[in-house]
């Protein structure tokens, strides 16, 4: 080994071995960096969960498991404090599935419009539309829940308006785009000859769309509903507006109930930091996360099981 | 009377003149091969038989194509009845991402079929006019992507039998494959010729010789020369022809 | 085959009933939003310093804070999430690291924005001693933004044909060389959309903010100092309609959420020009 | 002209040992974090407070009486402001400073009730789901709908305390974060009542406040005894490390002159020394 | 002294044995063609010359590959050195996003050139040696992304010559283009014989038989003859060589 770099650099002109070096050196320094960075992103998730889960662990000193998850008696504040969470769990993945169910037929045959059907002029406007729509401030979509949404249900259904419904259609707005523009890009990317091939055997542009393109975008169509899901699980300023906030189990649609986040927000900045109740805030948070991941998780492990071996 | 029937076609991408007044009779249960030079628009004329063109924007068409006599330009009949007589193999095997059974069954059931005995006769008789039947009979429920390329190319054509098309287009089927591949699919078309019309894009004059009875030799949108083949390989009429097959093109 | 045929047509119907009402349902929330704020928009406004209990306030600060912010948080996250994304498409070994750093961009990309906040909250506010502070949130916001660019890093990355790696590191290129001359510049203009989207999210963020940045703004306007409370567009937006004594509060809130909206429209718009000219130079003129 | 008198008097004011008494220009940075009810008046005084002394700076922020609290304890803030006493682990290092006083009132839908006056044992009755129509408390015949504020905020505690004598409230209804909502959600929901300190009642013209026992809120009836609607809001501070810049504006909250303006009048707090005990 | 001396070469795609034994010298300024059906190893021990395999997970090598007489599995020198003086050409054209000049540039650069003038001159000199100079002279900042596929190949074969390698290898340079542009860069490769050491996949036997000296028959990772060109084409030793050649194979 000494012997052949020594005849390198005989061989090589000097500057030239040394810029060789440094191009090396670099190298090895940028590969750090990556891996750096991945380390950074894996202890930042760590320590979010570390730091949630150790505050929020806190509240069994003073609550027992079995009530914080199997209660549904909210009053932190009564003589007798009671931290029963599970009507807030039950409107939150009663909430998200609504949302979901709303949003993803809708987004999925937009993004199909987009992608096969449309024509290029509103393509170009459509899609720079959708995104404008993921920066648009949740606290706006609330206030138009607030003011219209809510109102409107009010005078169709009767009662006040407030509830799983309302929220549910604004989170429905606010995913849609999410879910549409990733759906069209894995459309889009699919390659032309699935296409061709189904055509060349007859098939018409419904039959192909439905049986040869969607299926074959099915993973990328996976990942734009779980990143829509995931939007809807944590999203809190728009909810807390238009959902009511009852601690209850609700009794339909449209009444009155709290969900995981607008639990948190609702107390976490006026209880005192260290009180069963503050932890119990924390607890929800963790509970929020475990959901949201293992949602994750599972649709994931659902969807590479349900491929073709 | 011949199968199809093409007259005074031309073909315009947009500006561009594609294909230039081409007149060709292709008879029935007969092997045509298209070949020449790359862009000469061997792959634009095959795709005007099944209308696979019309799909492309800007595609505008002059002429006509007649199939048994009717000119599938006007015919009321609707395209997708057209493709499924005139089925087409393409140069990259493509398989859908379905297993092998759901890859063959994907023409009859779109077309209406749905019984599972009437669909299990039609995918074992299809695979088995591709040759395929005895290397995948066990493992019809696996992905289609496991098999090589070779395989997933007579795939696609067993998928193009299942339909019972008259006519079968290939452009170009074996240029992605190696030669044992090609040589299994040079046979197959060899018999397929019994029961179907077959008309084959190649880039390999040896395949044409190999293969067709018939060869339409292409230039810049025209057919310069069409004959039977053994014809023009060893006696080409046009000088053309001849510096193109003998290599010293240009 | 008619039923096929019909069944095309009914579907083509419903496509195009879909694709209208989707422009229509985006269409009405764009005329909810502006159609009472656009009137109170005025030069004034827009630069203007916030008033506490009389009418006539501006959001001069509030926007410039928005992209302060914005800028800082992307200066945090654009590294890290870029060298993670090429880490996990390019370095990325099948082991078990590589799986664990999967799941935390998995995982960080499904935490609720709530709960970014009261970790930035305890973390940079109270343990770095930042307290509110423009830099304090812009670190939060970054966290935020991590996972999805670590996404759309790799997936911007995965659409580069392999060919062009191969190509480089065939030429004797380090990986490095390769990366930087090849790969990223190839997939820039994917690069760039994901960037936007983030960049529209963090502008409309609040939940994260009002933990980590605080609900007022400095009384220098533009003050640059990053350690001065920074209270963004967003955030005014919803302390205006939850708190506010002014009495022009509503009309303060109405002009702020069209702001808003038209800010993010106008950067959509100055970074899809650039990237749409650069992807048609990169693809060729063709 | 003013400002350099009112520099002296805050100088002389501290009693800060190890700082001569000398008329220094008030330098430095204030930071105030909480109840986001003060937030406003908070912030209109930091206003009028940094005109007065150029070389200080006040940031206010919100985030809620809890957050507030434990700032200043953590020395995030220097002051936290609460309308509820802080937690009795912090009653050692932190010294309480009372500023205001802010009224309170019930509130309903100005056009569907069809009342304007509850007794307290009716109110206490609606609050806890008792009665659940307007007609049985002499209104139309409408179904209530009652508008909570979250529970740990300082208005609930108070409603709770005053009116309900620590009874729990039902848990049916709508629950809105701040007084604000509060006072729009019962403005546009019929039939509704909620409760909200007064600043947040003018310039909304869709509610109503009702008296309490027929005796409506003012200054002179929450000082005589007779309104006991109000709640007491504290702006606390690190015990014994106060600057002087934090000193000082504290006691410009309190002083007549910024109390005495007349947008801050208007607003409905009162001077903490209305009912000194 | 051979230029290229591999030695008991084995390598392993984590379980699968894909290169048996493989012993094989190489001559300067030589041209030695690789044939054999297809997964036989071609690519795979062309890619062992220029540790290209490296890149691939779960590859597994034993025995060496000397160039000049240096293992170069072990040498210090750096992989990026020796696939500096080990050039590449692909299957399918893989120009850079970028211009023509930027293309052909960018071996230099990464390598230390900077200087305008230096690179200028090139540039010039490695397209004018891929016979591709004239026709793109004057749109040198023009995407590459414009020039047909012989075009483009011929540019791939610049851009390796910019660096001045020593070896080049070509794996399949011409399987995706037409004839014409075959022709052009089969002329190509026996010009740069006299400069540089070629060694090229082909599934194209004729290819091989026009320009190649040496020509190494493959047959399930093992070599299963290597010899003289004509020799292996006129007078194969082995039995399976000539199965494969007279299209008998199997
Ligand atoms: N969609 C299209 N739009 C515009 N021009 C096209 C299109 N498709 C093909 N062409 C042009 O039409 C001409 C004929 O193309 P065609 O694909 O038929 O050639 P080909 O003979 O099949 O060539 P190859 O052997 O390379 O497949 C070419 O010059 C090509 O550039
Ligand atoms: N990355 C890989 N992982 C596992 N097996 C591989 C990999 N690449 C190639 N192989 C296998 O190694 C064998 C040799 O492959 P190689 O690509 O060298 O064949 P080849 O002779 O070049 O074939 P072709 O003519 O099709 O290019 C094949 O059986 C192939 O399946
Ligand atoms: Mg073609
Ligand atoms: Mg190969
Ligand atoms: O002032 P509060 O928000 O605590 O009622």
């Amino acid at each position: 080994m000494q012997k052949s770099m020594q005849m390198d650099a005989a061989v090589q002109p000097d500057a030239l071995d040394r810029w060789t070096r440094r191009q090396k050196w670099k190298d090895d320094a940028m590969r750090w960096v990556f891996v750096g960075s991945s380390v950074l992103v894996t202890l930042i998730i760590f320590s979010i969960i570390g730091f949630v889960g150790y505050q929020g662990s806190l509240t069994f000193r003073d609550v027992s498991p079995a009530e914080f998850f199997f209660s549904t008696d909210w009053s932190p504040s009564s003589e007798q404090p009671r931290y029963g969470a599970l009507a807030f769990l039950y409107s939150t993945l009663l909430l998200t599935l609504l949302s979901v169910v709303l949003a993803v037929p809708l987004a999925l045959s937009g993004a199909v419009f987009m992608a096969k059907i449309a024509p290029k002029w509103m393509r170009e406007i459509l899609r720079p539309a959708a995104d404008l729509f993921v920066g648009i401030p949740s606290v706006v979509y609330g206030l138009i829940g607030l003011t219209i949404i809510v109102p409107a249900l009010g005078r169709w259904f009767g009662g006040i308006g407030y509830g799983i419904l309302p929220a549910a259609i604004i989170l429905a707005v606010m995913i849609l785009p999410t879910i549409m523009s990733i759906s069209e890009d894995t459309l889009r990317a699919l390659p032309k000859r699935l296409e061709e091939a189904s055509m060349a055997l007859g098939a018409t542009r419904w039959q192909t769309i439905w049986r040869v393109l969607l299926p074959a975008a099915r993973s990328g169509i996976m990942t734009a509903i779980i990143l829509g899901m995931g939007r809807a699980i944590g999203e809190t300023m728009a909810v807390f507006m238009v959902i009511g906030n009852s601690p209850k189990i609700p009794s339909s649609l449209l009444d009155s109930t709290t969900v995981l986040t607008t639990a948190i927000v609702k107390d976490m900045a006026n209880t005192f930091y260290g009180t069963a109740w503050n932890n119990a805030l924390y607890l929800m948070a963790l509970l929020l996360l475990v959901i949201s991941l293992s949602l994750i998780l599972g649709i994931r492990m659902f969807a590479k099981r349900s491929e073709l071996k | 009377m011949a199968l199809i029937q093409i007259e005074k076609l031309n073909l315009y991408y947009s500006e561009f003149h594609a294909l230039k007044n081409i007149r060709m009779d292709i008879q029935e249960k007969s092997i045509t091969a298209f070949i020449g030079p790359s862009g000469c628009g061997k792959s634009t004329l095959l795709r005007t038989l099944n209308r696979m063109n019309d799909t492309i924007k800007g595609v505008r068409i002059e002429g006509s194509v007649a199939i048994s006599g009717k000119n599938i330009y006007e015919s009321g009949a609707g395209v997708e009845t057209l493709r499924k007589n005139v089925g087409m193999v393409f140069q990259q095997p493509n398989p859908f991402p379905k297993s092998i059974y759901d890859n063959v069954a994907y023409g009859p059931r779109i077309h209406g079929t749905t019984r599972k005995a009437e669909l299990d006769e039609i995918v074992e008789k299809s695979l088995r006019s591709a040759a395929l039947w005895d290397e995948v009979k066990d493992y019809l429920k696996k992905s289609a992507y496991g098999l090589s390329g070779g395989q997933q190319q007579r795939l696609c054509i067993a998928r193009a039998l299942a339909v019972s098309p008259q006519i079968l287009l290939m452009d170009e089927p074996t240029s992605a494959l190696d030669p044992i591949s090609t040589l299994k699919i040079e046979e197959l078309i060899q018999e397929l010729k019994d029961n179907y019309t077959i008309v084959i894009v190649t880039h390999n004059m040896q395949q044409a010789a190999r293969v067709s009875s018939q060869t339409a030799f292409f230039l810049n949108g025209e057919v310069v020369e069409f004959a039977d083949t053994v014809k023009l390989f060893s006696n080409p009429e046009d000088q053309r022809t001849e510096d193109y097959i003998t290599g010293r093109f240009g | 085959m008619k039923w096929n045929n019909l069944t095309n047509r009914l579907a083509t119907v419903y496509f195009w009933a879909i694709g209208i009402s989707i422009i229509a349902i985006l269409a009405w929330f764009l005329y909810q939003i502006l159609e009472p704020g656009l009137p109170h928009l005025s030069w004034k406004f827009i630069t203007g310093m916030p008033q506490e209990l009389t009418a006539g306030g501006g959001v001069g600060p509030h926007l410039f804070n928005s992209f302060y912010i914005l800028l800082l948080s992307m200066l945090f996250s654009l590294p890290i999430g870029i060298g993670a994304g090429i880490y996990l498409t390019i370095y990325a070994k099948k082991n078990k690291f590589t799986d664990l750093v999967r799941i935390s961009v998995e995982a960080l990309s499904s935490v609720p924005s709530i709960v970014f906040g009261l970790f930035g909250a305890l973390i940079f506010v109270n343990w770095m001693g930042w307290k509110f502070s423009i830099l304090g949130g812009a670190a939060t916001l970054a966290l935020l933004n991590l996972p999805i660019l670590v996404r759309v890093t790799e997936e911007s990355l995965s659409t580069v044909p392999s060919s062009y790696w191969s190509a480089s590191l065939a030429l004797g290129s380090t990986r490095w060389q390769g990366i930087r001359r090849v790969l990223l510049p190839a997939a820039m203009p994917g690069l760039i959309t994901g960037i936007t989207l983030v960049a529209g999210r963090a502008l409309g963020e609040t939940a994260i903010l009002i933990y980590t940045a605080g609900t007022s703004v400095s009384r220098f306007f533009p003050d640059f100092d990053p350690m001065a409370m920074g209270e963004t567009l967003a955030v005014h937006l919803w302390y205006v309609g939850g708190s506010s004594l002014a009495p022009d509060a509503k009309q303060i809130a109405q002009g702020s959420a069209a702001l808003l909206v038209i800010v993010v429209l106008v950067f959509n718009l100055l970074i899809a020009i650039p990237s749409r000219i650069l992807q048609k130079k990169l693809s060729g003129n063709k | 002209g003013c400002g350099a008198k009112d520099n002296k008097t805050n100088a002389s004011g501290g009693s800060e040992p190890n700082k001569p008494a000398a008329a220094a220009e008030l330098t430095g940075t204030v930071s105030a974090s909480g109840s986001t009810a003060l937030q406003p008046l908070v912030s209109k005084a930091a206003q009028d407070f940094m005109a007065k002394n150029p070389k200080v700076t006040v940031n206010v922020t919100g985030g809620g009486s809890g957050t507030g609290v434990k700032n200043v304890a953590d020395g995030v803030s220097d002051i936290g402001n609460s309308d509820v006493e802080a937690d009795a682990q912090y009653k050692d290092s932190l010294k309480d400073n009372i500023v205001v006083i802010a009224p309170f009132a019930l509130i309903v839908n100005k056009a569907s009730v069809g009342i304007d006056n509850l007794t307290k044992a009716q109110a206490a009755d609606i609050f806890m789901g008792k009665i659940t129509n307007w007609k049985d408390v002499g209104g139309k015949d409408l179904k209530i709908t009652v508008v909570h504020r979250p529970d740990s905020s300082g208005s609930r505690k108070l409603v709770k305390q005053i009116v309900l004598d620590n009874k729990d409230f039902t848990k049916d209804g709508v629950t809105q974060d701040t007084s604000k909502t509060v006072a729009e959600a019962v403005g546009s929901t019929e039939g509704s009542v909620g409760y909200v300190d007064v600043p947040y009642i003018k310039g909304n013209d869709k509610i109503k406040a009702l008296k309490m026992d027929g005796v409506e809120y003012s200054a002179d009836n929450i000082k005589s005894g007779k309104y006991p609607l109000y709640g007491i809001e504290h702006m606390y501070t690190k015990k014994d490390k106060e600057s002087p810049a934090v000193k000082a504006f504290i006691e410009f909250i309190m002083s007549k002159e910024f109390l005495g303006k007349p947008e801050v009048t208007d607003l409905g707090f009162l001077p903490a020394d209305l009912i000194k005990k």
